[in-house]
């Protein structure tokens, strides 16, 4: 797992959240890295702690979070515990991040070309002029026209997609070492996300950023990521490649999530679905949290959480399943089809 | 990372496969109502739960106070007027029926004097202060919650008819509303009041034609947005009736923000009729409301400072403790401060 | 699923639905918009963001009143139920289902009032133990148990309260049910729950639908038909599959091409075809044609020929 | 602040405490006490008030009355207004012409009543230069009577019968009198610093004034200060020298200090029962139980406590006397204005037995001032003690409540009067039958022959005149015609370093010719 | 822009042509007259102040003359002050009231603002406790009593300032401090309750995931975005001013148009009672016009579009 190029280690990072009604335990034991240029993309149904793991990460967390146990080291430096000062200097400079909704992430009495060259200003010391000018680029870059008169407009004039652009370019000025996306199409329309996504990856190449992509929608992931982290109730529990992923996945989990969604040619009356709801973290359920949503579980799944089981050197899962002594089981249709084409593109 | 799975049951590899583990439909939080919830939120709020109870001690002292006599008839004693408080056993300056005069404190109690108490003293006319207090605390308070009532069903009529019918119905209210907003209302009361005979009644009108505005405006913002819900839609769809859909769908969801607005109306309207009654055109004499408690003693208030003292302090309290209360109640229903 | 000499359950003509008319700020929401669904049919509705797809529902469900054109559902024009017992008649045969699970319920009412308010305002419950059963049966029916039954919304996941909200249009019985993206506020893994729901009670209950959405793939495995919306006008309409192999329409097409697909080696191979709507701006008069059988594009007459040449390269 | 207070006492200017703004400086149309206490210090006609009800020479230094009683002559001293040109007799012509033309409009003209010609010219039926004034030369003025009036000289230290410059009138057109530049003065001081609207104006000695050398002050500025209890801090500050006291408690704490001044007026405060609403106000059993269930003693020493006297009849006491007795003195009806509860309830049962009632629920009217309020509420508890009566406190604005009373909008009204000259028959008109000062309609025959006899057929007989008026009183408190309450008086608090302050009950009220600061 | 302020100003017209009518009728129906002594005045003269203040003509044609005259500014003139145009009387006292509101507008809003920050920066703090308890006290002390406190320990028992009185700036600290406790509490709970709104918003989390400190988030982001909605209570706030001077002004014995209204009704003088209430409906219309043009400039979703809800 130890990588020379990995530039963010997370490690058994547990964390909660103090509220009236108890403690809510969202993040429990995640561990993860990200290596330098690659995307990692993150999903799991709402609630899973994708966002709070990132925002710990940017150490952007609530007032009532508690962290309650691991690391995160970026470029082997702890991020964990350091003041609000220390960290503004890590975030927008090396870390930035890309926030969901692009209709409320810009501060609406603002020059655009000012949010933009914001970062510059703080963590570079550049002249307001400067800066701008090279907001400039970055608008072009990130695709908008007449980027020179538009400088001077204000949020509501653009459109979502242009916003979500504008908060691209925000990310990108200071070309920083990790972008972290927090579902960043998902307010928008399919085409306009497809002109995201890929603006997105070209720019990647560009920089030669490392990518956190946040996401429920597998399509996305599919055409985004390099490595794929599935979250179940504040773990991750299967991450590996995309192909391995999508092609090969060992968990139920990921097996529900990718045969409950059609494809274009999916013909089946009835939809494999993943009945029931996550488990409430207030009271995280002993054993397997999957375990009560899971028609393949093992009575040890009600009892003891399975540990990560090694599939290959890159491609990891936490399931009971893959322990010698579970019986074999037949993952659904869709999965078994996807196996297949597994087998069949690494025997080629 | 292999296991050892050495404590492990021997079937612990058995499937689940009867499924009955999958309960997956179970609620397993106890219900609350959005009530429920709301007060329990509402009791971690110190300030608002101490709030409520003074307000709750005084609402039961002015009123359950009217059942004793010489409360609800209070007498004057031309011969014991303007003596200070005094409270058996108690001998602390202020409260010992001791007043300085002339630089010196003295007993004021003399002479027919000798043998009564006034805990909070007597006025002018000889009157128990503290009765007179309390008569003028009921009073502000009935005014205010009468006058509060009105406003509420003015306001959450008007407001709910604006919003809801929309176009150019709403466009004319709304203009009504902005030119009612541009004539400061406490000009409106006095011009009322010099037309109306003076009086509880009038007041109480003069408060409610002023106050229903804010209301209105809070219950249209959200009945439009309420409008457009879909649970509204959903009622529509199905055919029923606009009032019906105003009963049950509007008005428990605007209850919160009626609530709230009513808390912080009623110390408005108290507020006004003080004011009124402070520049003597309230309510008229012998009836006394705490504004005209005021009024009263703060003619004389360096030398019988209790007589204003005693009704400013439980004037303030009473806004203060609406105010809190109203504040705490939004911060109970606001669900974004549900965690 | 469908029967393909079906009746025309709904048929909606020329249907424009405007708002703020006369203002500055007037908006063309649907403007002009012509199709047809047939009883037992799920036509599907997609299209991007703001492009009329829920006031076309709102609209058919006479939510709203139309700017122009006709609603026929069942052979009776909508804007014209005169009667009571008809309007009654056709607010039970027509319910609609929200997107929003949140919004959708009254949060300060009891699951069992909220499903049982249709059987309320139509006096389909002899008494209340009557109504209690009604309502736990359609619980049952939409897979949640009767206790639930005194609970209020804000205790249920947004998959529950969705099939609360199913229950409640079901309560009436009707005919038709417009389901306005009833799924996309939901998790993947909740979304199929939902979705098989639906399909189940179709098959039971012998419902059309029209079902709007914007994730192409969940439209496309639902739906018999779809029409696709822009700018407030229907572009194209076709058989599910037939749109999705054969797209006509450059629009359809771009769409098509930006769906993302949980597949990474189609993703790495996906072409986006952009589109350019000003293209449609050219004061031409375009009207629905239909190009191939029960295949229909919106189209100048010269286009016509056009697409029929597309379909056959298509094919 | 502090610094400046101390200052200002050194100065010789006085720092007095107006209750009320400054309406005018046009003579003829003040009608307030505010509009006297200025004008009588910047102006003088031609006697001027003094102690102890008598006249002084104002810019007259001699007057002769004909045996007749009907004609004045005015002897006018060489004196000159405040720009430097003389006053003459011409000046007094105009200016009581000007105060009685009807155009004018000076709700004082009937004053006047008594002078030849005035009631027609007020009446627009005879022209205003046939008014009964002449000047004879510059120095001498002759004024004719209608009728002989005993009490003519102290109508002329009135300011409707002060000089008035026609040229300076016409030079001011309808802004004469409307601040304090466009005015001129003839007395010992000149108003400077009025605007019209402030709050705030100064008496400043006035050089061109006959007498100037005896005036011993610099000035006096009055500030308008409503809030009684503002005055008073301002007053322990040292900022105002003199301020009303208001209330008992204002009164209580100066009641024994060299500072307290309690200055009678004329004025008495007294019910009227309105009989022509309420018939039952016509039995004079129940007029009496009323007036006997006040304890006025009580009354004014506790409740208003503000240096009030209990009432001791209509007239007030201190306003005239013949031969060393005062008025009051010889009409004095004790019935009239006693305390017993138990003779009260014994006659207003008796009262309502006649007029065949069994309860009477009333209104009682009054200003909405702090005085009245008391009152008001002090009557309902003692008129409430007398079986079946239920009053009703109605407390108005000055103005709203003198509209009801003219209108006879009311049940019982607390009216007051002050007397406009030391005379009884200033107060003893009000009652005649028709006098439409007379509210209550309390008509009585032998009450109108006795005023009419002091007016016409006794007024150059001092003695029988006096007789006609304590009778006319008598009759007025036998049959309670009015129930009288208590004569007012206003405490002063007054800086000792201010001295020779003069009050009078009527008219100007007060005179700082004599005043002087240590 | 310019068509929306065309509309506005229309409605202030408007608005000030009904209040204009309703007060002219209000007043028809209240008793009194200028004529005190009417009972010794004879018909003729009756008539002649009547006729003096136009009281002598059909209602009617009162009201359109007095609408005609009002328009330039003309309200007849005074009961109380004789001869005195009621305009004059406006004119020379407005000055006072126009400084105290201003102070206390200025004053209370920059301090609401202070607090309202503060509180909101440290929000759950003690500083957000002593704020939120300024700002209860000031809303629930009634400005009377307020004012006769400050009064009797400020002016008579510490002699700090002086008790009463209009000569010079000492004399209008404690007025402006009475006036200026509504307002303040006002704007320190409106400004806390937005900057906490703001603090919560995306755009904030963006400037702080951007790098920014936070007094750089709370200077560049937070105070504009949570102040520009402060602009919509300045017109409520000056309400409020207005509505306690009109005590403030009496207990400080201000010469000012709060004061003159106050003894007008007392007195009675119906045209200065009328005359002001129009200034003062015409000063709200202006503060709401002035509050809505620069909130349109500063607002750009406002500035640049005109639209606004
Ligand atoms: N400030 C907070 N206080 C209490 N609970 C919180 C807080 N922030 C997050 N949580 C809880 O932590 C859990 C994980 O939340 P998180 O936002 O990371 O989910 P997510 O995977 O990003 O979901 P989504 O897809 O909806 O964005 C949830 O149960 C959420 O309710
Ligand atoms: N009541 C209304 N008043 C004014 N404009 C409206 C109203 N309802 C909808 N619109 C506008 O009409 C257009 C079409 O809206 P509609 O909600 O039908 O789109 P949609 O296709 O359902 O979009 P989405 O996918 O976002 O739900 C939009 O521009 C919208 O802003
Ligand atoms: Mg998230
Ligand atoms: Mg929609």
């Amino acid at each position: 797992m130890e990588n020379k190029d990995d530039i963010l280690e997370v490690r058994n990072l547990k964390i909660n959240f103090n509220t009236y009604a108890g403690k809510i335990k969202a993040i429990r034991d995640v561990s993860f890295d990200l290596k330098k240029g690659e995307t990692l993309a993150i999903v799991g149904e709402s609630g899973s702690g994708k966002t709070v793991t990132t925002r710990s990460i940017m150490g952007l967390n609530a007032s009532n979070t508690e962290i309650a146990g691991g690391s995160i080291k970026f470029k082997d430096e702890e991020i964990l515990g350091k003041t609000e000062k220390e960290l503004s200097k890590f975030r927008g400079q090396y870390i930035a991040e890309i926030f969901q909704d692009p209709m409320t992430s810009l501060d609406p009495t603002m020059k655009i070309g000012r949010q933009i060259a914001e970062p510059l200003m703080i963590h570079q010391n550049m002249s307001k002029d400067k800066a701008l000018d090279k907001a400039l680029e970055m608008m072009k870059l990130v695709g908008i026209t007449n980027a020179k008169e538009r400088l001077n407009d204000y949020p509501y004039q653009f459109s979502g997609g242009m916003r979500q652009r504008i908060v691209i370019a925000i990310a990108l000025i200071t070309y920083p070492e990790i972008i972290i996306a927090d579902e960043p199409t998902t307010a928008l329309d399919v085409t306009i996300q497809a002109k995201i996504l890929k603006l997105m990856k070209e720019l990647q190449d560009k920089i030669n950023t490392s990518i956190i992509f946040i996401t429920h929608d597998l399509g996305v992931v599919a055409g985004m990521a390099d490595r794929v982290a599935v979250m179940y109730a504040g773990k991750i529990v299967e991450y590996g490649t995309v192909d391995e992923i999508f092609y090969n996945p060992k968990h139920p989990y990921t097996w529900g999530l990718l045969s409950s969604m059609p494809t274009l040619d999916t013909k089946s009356e009835v939809l494999p679905s993943i009945p029931g709801t996550p488990p409430d973290l207030l009271e995280p359920p002993v054993g397997d949290a999957f375990a009560a949503r899971n028609k393949y579980a093992l009575k040890i799944d009600t009892i003891k959480q399975p540990p990560f089981f090694k599939v290959s050197d890159t491609h990891y899962a936490a399931t009971w399943l893959l322990d010698d002594r579970a019986p074999k089981v037949t993952p659904p249709d869709e999965i078994v089809k996807r196996q297949k084409h597994f087998k069949a593109i690494n025997t080629k | 990372m292999a296991d050892n799975a050495n404590k492990l049951p021997k079937d612990a590899f058995e499937p689940l496969s009867d499924g009955s583990h999958l309960d997956n439909e179970r609620i397993a939080a106890p219900s609350l109502t959005f009530l429920k919830d709301s007060w329990r939120r509402l009791k971690k709020n110190k300030a608002a739960m101490i709030s409520m109870y003074i307000l709750i001690f005084f609402i039961v002292l002015a009123f359950g106070s009217q059942l004793i006599p010489s409360v609800r008839n209070i007498a004057t004693h031309p011969n014991l007027n303007n003596l200070p408080p005094r409270i058996p056993g108690i001998d602390i300056p202020g409260f010992n029926g001791t007043l300085v005069q002339g630089g010196q404190r003295v007993n004021a109690y003399t002479g027919d004097a000798a043998n009564v108490h006034y805990w909070l003293g007597s006025d002018y006319l000889g009157r128990d202060l503290l009765a007179r207090t309390l008569s003028g605390t009921r009073l502000s308070l009935i005014i205010a919650m009468v006058a509060t009532f009105f406003d509420l069903t003015i306001g959450v009529t008007y407001g709910i008819v604006s919003g809801w019918k929309g176009g150019r119905v709403d466009t004319f209210m709304q203009r009504v509303i902005e030119i009612m907003l541009s004539v400061p209302n406490l000009v409106v009361m006095i011009l009322l009041l010099l037309l109306f005979k003076p009086g509880i009644g009038s007041i109480v009108l003069v408060l409610a034609f002023t106050g229903w505005i804010n209301m209105a405006r809070l219950v249209r913002a959200q009945t439009l947005e309420l409008k457009n819900q879909e649970f509204v839609l959903a009622a529509r769809s199905l055919g029923q009736k606009p009032w019906k859909i105003a009963f049950k769908h509007l008005l428990p969801n605007l209850s919160s923000v009626i609530i709230v607005n009513t808390m912080l109306t009623i110390p408005n309207a108290i507020f006004f009729e003080a004011f009124l009654s402070f520049i003597g055109i309230g309510v008229p004499a012998p009836a006394a409301s705490l504004g005209t408690l005021i009024s009263d003693g703060q003619k004389s208030f360096q030398y019988l400072p209790y007589q204003m003292w005693i009704p400013a302090i439980v004037l303030s309290l009473l806004m203060i403790a609406f105010n809190i209360l109203g504040d705490g109640l939004r911060d109970a229903f606001d669900p974004r401060t549900r965690e | 699923m469908e029967d393909k000499n079906a009746p025309k359950i709904l048929q909606v003509e020329h249907l424009k639905q405007f708002f703020n008319v006369g203002k500055p700020d007037e908006v063309r929401a649907v403007n002009d918009i012509t199709f047809d669904i047939y009883k037992g049919e799920t036509f599907g509705l997609v299209g991007e963001s703001g492009s009329g797809k829920t006031t076309t529902g709102r609209a058919i469900c006479h939510l709203y009143t139309p700017t122009s054109g006709k609603i026929i559902f069942e052979s009776g024009d909508v804007s014209k139920l005169n009667s009571k017992d008809k309007k009654v008649k056709f607010r039970r045969d027509m319910q609609m289902i929200f997107q929003d699970p949140y919004a959708s319920l009254n949060p300060r009412m009891k699951v069992k009032d909220i499903v049982a308010e249709g059987i309320d305002i139509n006096h389909l419950a002899k008494d209340d133990d009557d109504r209690n059963r009604q309502v736990e049966d359609l619980l049952e029916t939409v897979g949640l148990n009767k206790e639930h039954a005194n609970r209020y919304p804000h205790e249920f996941s947004g998959g529950q309260r969705q099939r609360i909200g199913i229950a409640r249009a079901l309560a009436v019985k009707p005919k038709f049910i417009i389901a306005d993206e009833p799924i996309s506020a939901l998790d993947v893994s909740i979304q199929a729950q939902v979705v098989n729901l639906l399909k189940k009670l179709q098959r039971e209950r012998g419902l059309t639908y029209l079902f709007i959405a914007h994730d192409l793939s969940m439209v496309k495995y639902i739906s018999d038909r779809i029409g696709v919306m822009h700018y407030g006008k229907m572009l194209e309409i076709a058989d599910a599959d037939e749109l999705y192999n054969h797209p006509l329409h450059d629009y359809t097409r771009s769409l098509l091409s930006a769906v993302p697909v949980p597949d990474p080696e189609y993703e790495r191979k996906r072409e986006i075809v952009d589109y350019d709507a000003s293209k449609e701006d050219d004061g031409q008069e375009r009207s629905l044609v239909e190009i191939a059988p029960r295949h229909y594009v919106r189209a100048t007459k010269e286009e016509v020929a056009m697409y029929k040449e597309r379909l056959n390269n298509g094919k | 602040a502090c610094g400046n207070s101390s200052q200002e006492s050194k100065s010789k200017t006085i720092q007095w405490q107006e209750s009320a703004n400054l309406p005018t400086l046009d003579v003829s149309k003040a009608t307030d006490h505010v509009s006297a206490e200025t004008l009588s210090n910047s102006n003088e006609g031609l006697l001027i008030s003094a102690k102890d009800s008598k006249v002084a020479p104002g810019v007259a230094e001699s007057y002769k009355v004909s045996k007749d009683g009907k004609t004045y002559t005015f002897n006018l001293r060489h004196s000159k207004w405040s720009n430097g040109k003389p006053v003459t007799a011409k000046d007094f012509v105009y200016g009581w012409q000007r105060s009685v033309a009807p155009k004018t409009a000076s709700q004082y003209s009937y004053l006047f009543d008594h002078v030849k010609n005035a009631t027609e010219i007020s009446k627009n039926k005879a022209p205003v230069s046939s008014l009964g004034v002449k000047a004879d030369g510059d120095h001498k003025l002759v004024v004719t009577l209608s009728k002989p009036q005993s009490y003519f000289k102290y109508l002329v230290t009135m300011t409707p019968f002060f000089p008035q410059s026609e040229s300076a009138v016409k030079k001011f057109g309808s802004a004469y009198g409307t601040n304090s530049s466009n005015m001129i003065y003839n007395g010992p001081f000149k108003v400077t610093g009025w605007t019209g609207t402030n709050d705030s104006w100064t008496l400043t000695r006035n050089k061109e004034y006959w007498n100037n050398k005896a005036t011993k002050i610099d000035g006096v500025q009055f500030n308008v200060q409503k809030t009684p209890s503002t005055a008073l801090n301002e007053y322990q500050s040292g900022k105002l020298d003199a301020i009303h006291l208001s209330g008992a408690q204002q009164v209580g704490q100066y009641k024994n200090s060299k500072e307290f001044h309690n200055e009678k007026q004329a004025s008495t405060f007294y019910l009227e029962l309105n009989q022509q609403k309420d018939p039952a106000f016509r039995n004079v059993n129940i007029r009496k139980a009323l007036s006997l269930a006040i304890n006025r003693q009580q009354f004014t020493k506790n409740t208003l406590g503000d240096g009030s006297l209990p009432a001791v009849g209509y007239v007030s006491p201190g306003l005239a006397s013949l031969n060393g007795k005062d008025f009051t003195k010889d009409a004095y009806v004790k019935s009239g204005v006693d305390y017993n509860m138990a003779e009260a309830k014994k006659l207003w049962a008796k009262g309502l037995k006649e007029v065949g009632k069994k309860d009477l629920n009333v209104s009682l009217l009054s200003d909405d001032t702090a005085a009245g309020k008391s009152t008001t509420e002090y009557l309902q508890t003692q008129f409430e003690q007398l079986p079946g009566l239920k009053v009703t406190n109605q407390n108005l604005p000055f103005k709203s409540r003198l509209s009801r009373s003219q209108n006879g909008q009311f049940d019982i009204v607390v009216s007051a009067w002050g007397g406009d000259f030391p005379d009884p028959i200033t107060f003893l008109t009000l009652f005649t039958s028709d006098n439409s000062y007379n509210n209550g309609k309390w008509k009585n025959s032998e009450y109108d022959k006795f005023v009419n006899n002091a007016e016409g057929q006794d007024a150059n007989n001092t003695d029988k005149r006096w007789n006609d008026m304590v009778q006319a009183e008598k009759t007025l408190m036998n049959d309670q015609g009015i129930i009288p309450i208590y004569h007012q008086a206003q405490p002063y608090a007054i800086n000792t370093r201010v001295q020779g302050v003069q009050f009078y009950p009527t008219g100007s009220g007060l005179d700082f010719r004599n005043a002087s600061v240590k | 822009m310019v068509k929306y302020l065309a509309k506005r100003i229309f409605y202030l017209v408007l608005t000030l042509f009904i209040v204009t009518t309703i007060t002219f009728f209000l007043m028809k129906l209240m008793p009194g007259t200028p004529l005190t002594n009417q009972a010794k005045l004879s018909p003729t003269e009756q008539q002649l102040i009547l006729q003096q203040y136009g009281l002598d003509k059909p209602v009617w044609q009162q009201y359109l003359s007095y609408l005609a005259n009002a328009v330039h500014g003309n309200f007849g003139t005074s009961f109380q002050f004789s001869d005195q145009p009621v305009s004059y009387l406006i004119s020379s006292r407005i000055g006072p009231s126009l400084l105290l509101g201003f102070q206390a507008m200025v004053i209370g809003v920059l301090l609401g603002i202070v607090l309202g920050a503060f509180g909101a920066i440290r929000k759950n703090t003690w500083v957000d406790t002593t704020t939120t308890i300024i700002s209860i006290l000031g809303i629930s002390i009634p400005s009377f009593v307020l004012a006769i406190l400050l009064q009797y320990f400020f002016g008579l028992k510490l002699r700090a300032f002086p008790i009463a009185g209009w000569s010079g700036f000492m004399y209008t600290i404690l007025p402006t401090i009475a006036l200026a406790a509504m307002p303040l509490a006002e704007s320190a709970r409106f400004v806390r309750t937005e900057m906490v709104d703001v603090l919560n918003s995306d755009y904030i989390e963006l400037a702080r995931a951007k790098g920014l400190g936070k007094l750089g988030i709370i200077y560049h982001h937070a105070l504009r975005n949570s102040l520009i909605p402060l602009i919509t209570i300045i017109g409520p706030l000056a309400v409020n001013i207005m509505t306690g001077s009109l005590v403030v002004e009496n207990i400080f014995a201000i010469p000012g148009i709060g004061e003159q209204f106050v003894n007008s009704i007392t007195t009675n003088d119906y045209p200065t009672i009328m005359g002001l209430t129009i200034v003062y409906c015409f000063m709200l219309c202006v503060v709401l016009l002035i509050t809505d043009i620069v909130y349109g400039l500063v607002d750009p979703r406002i500035r640049i579009t005109g639209k606004r809800d």
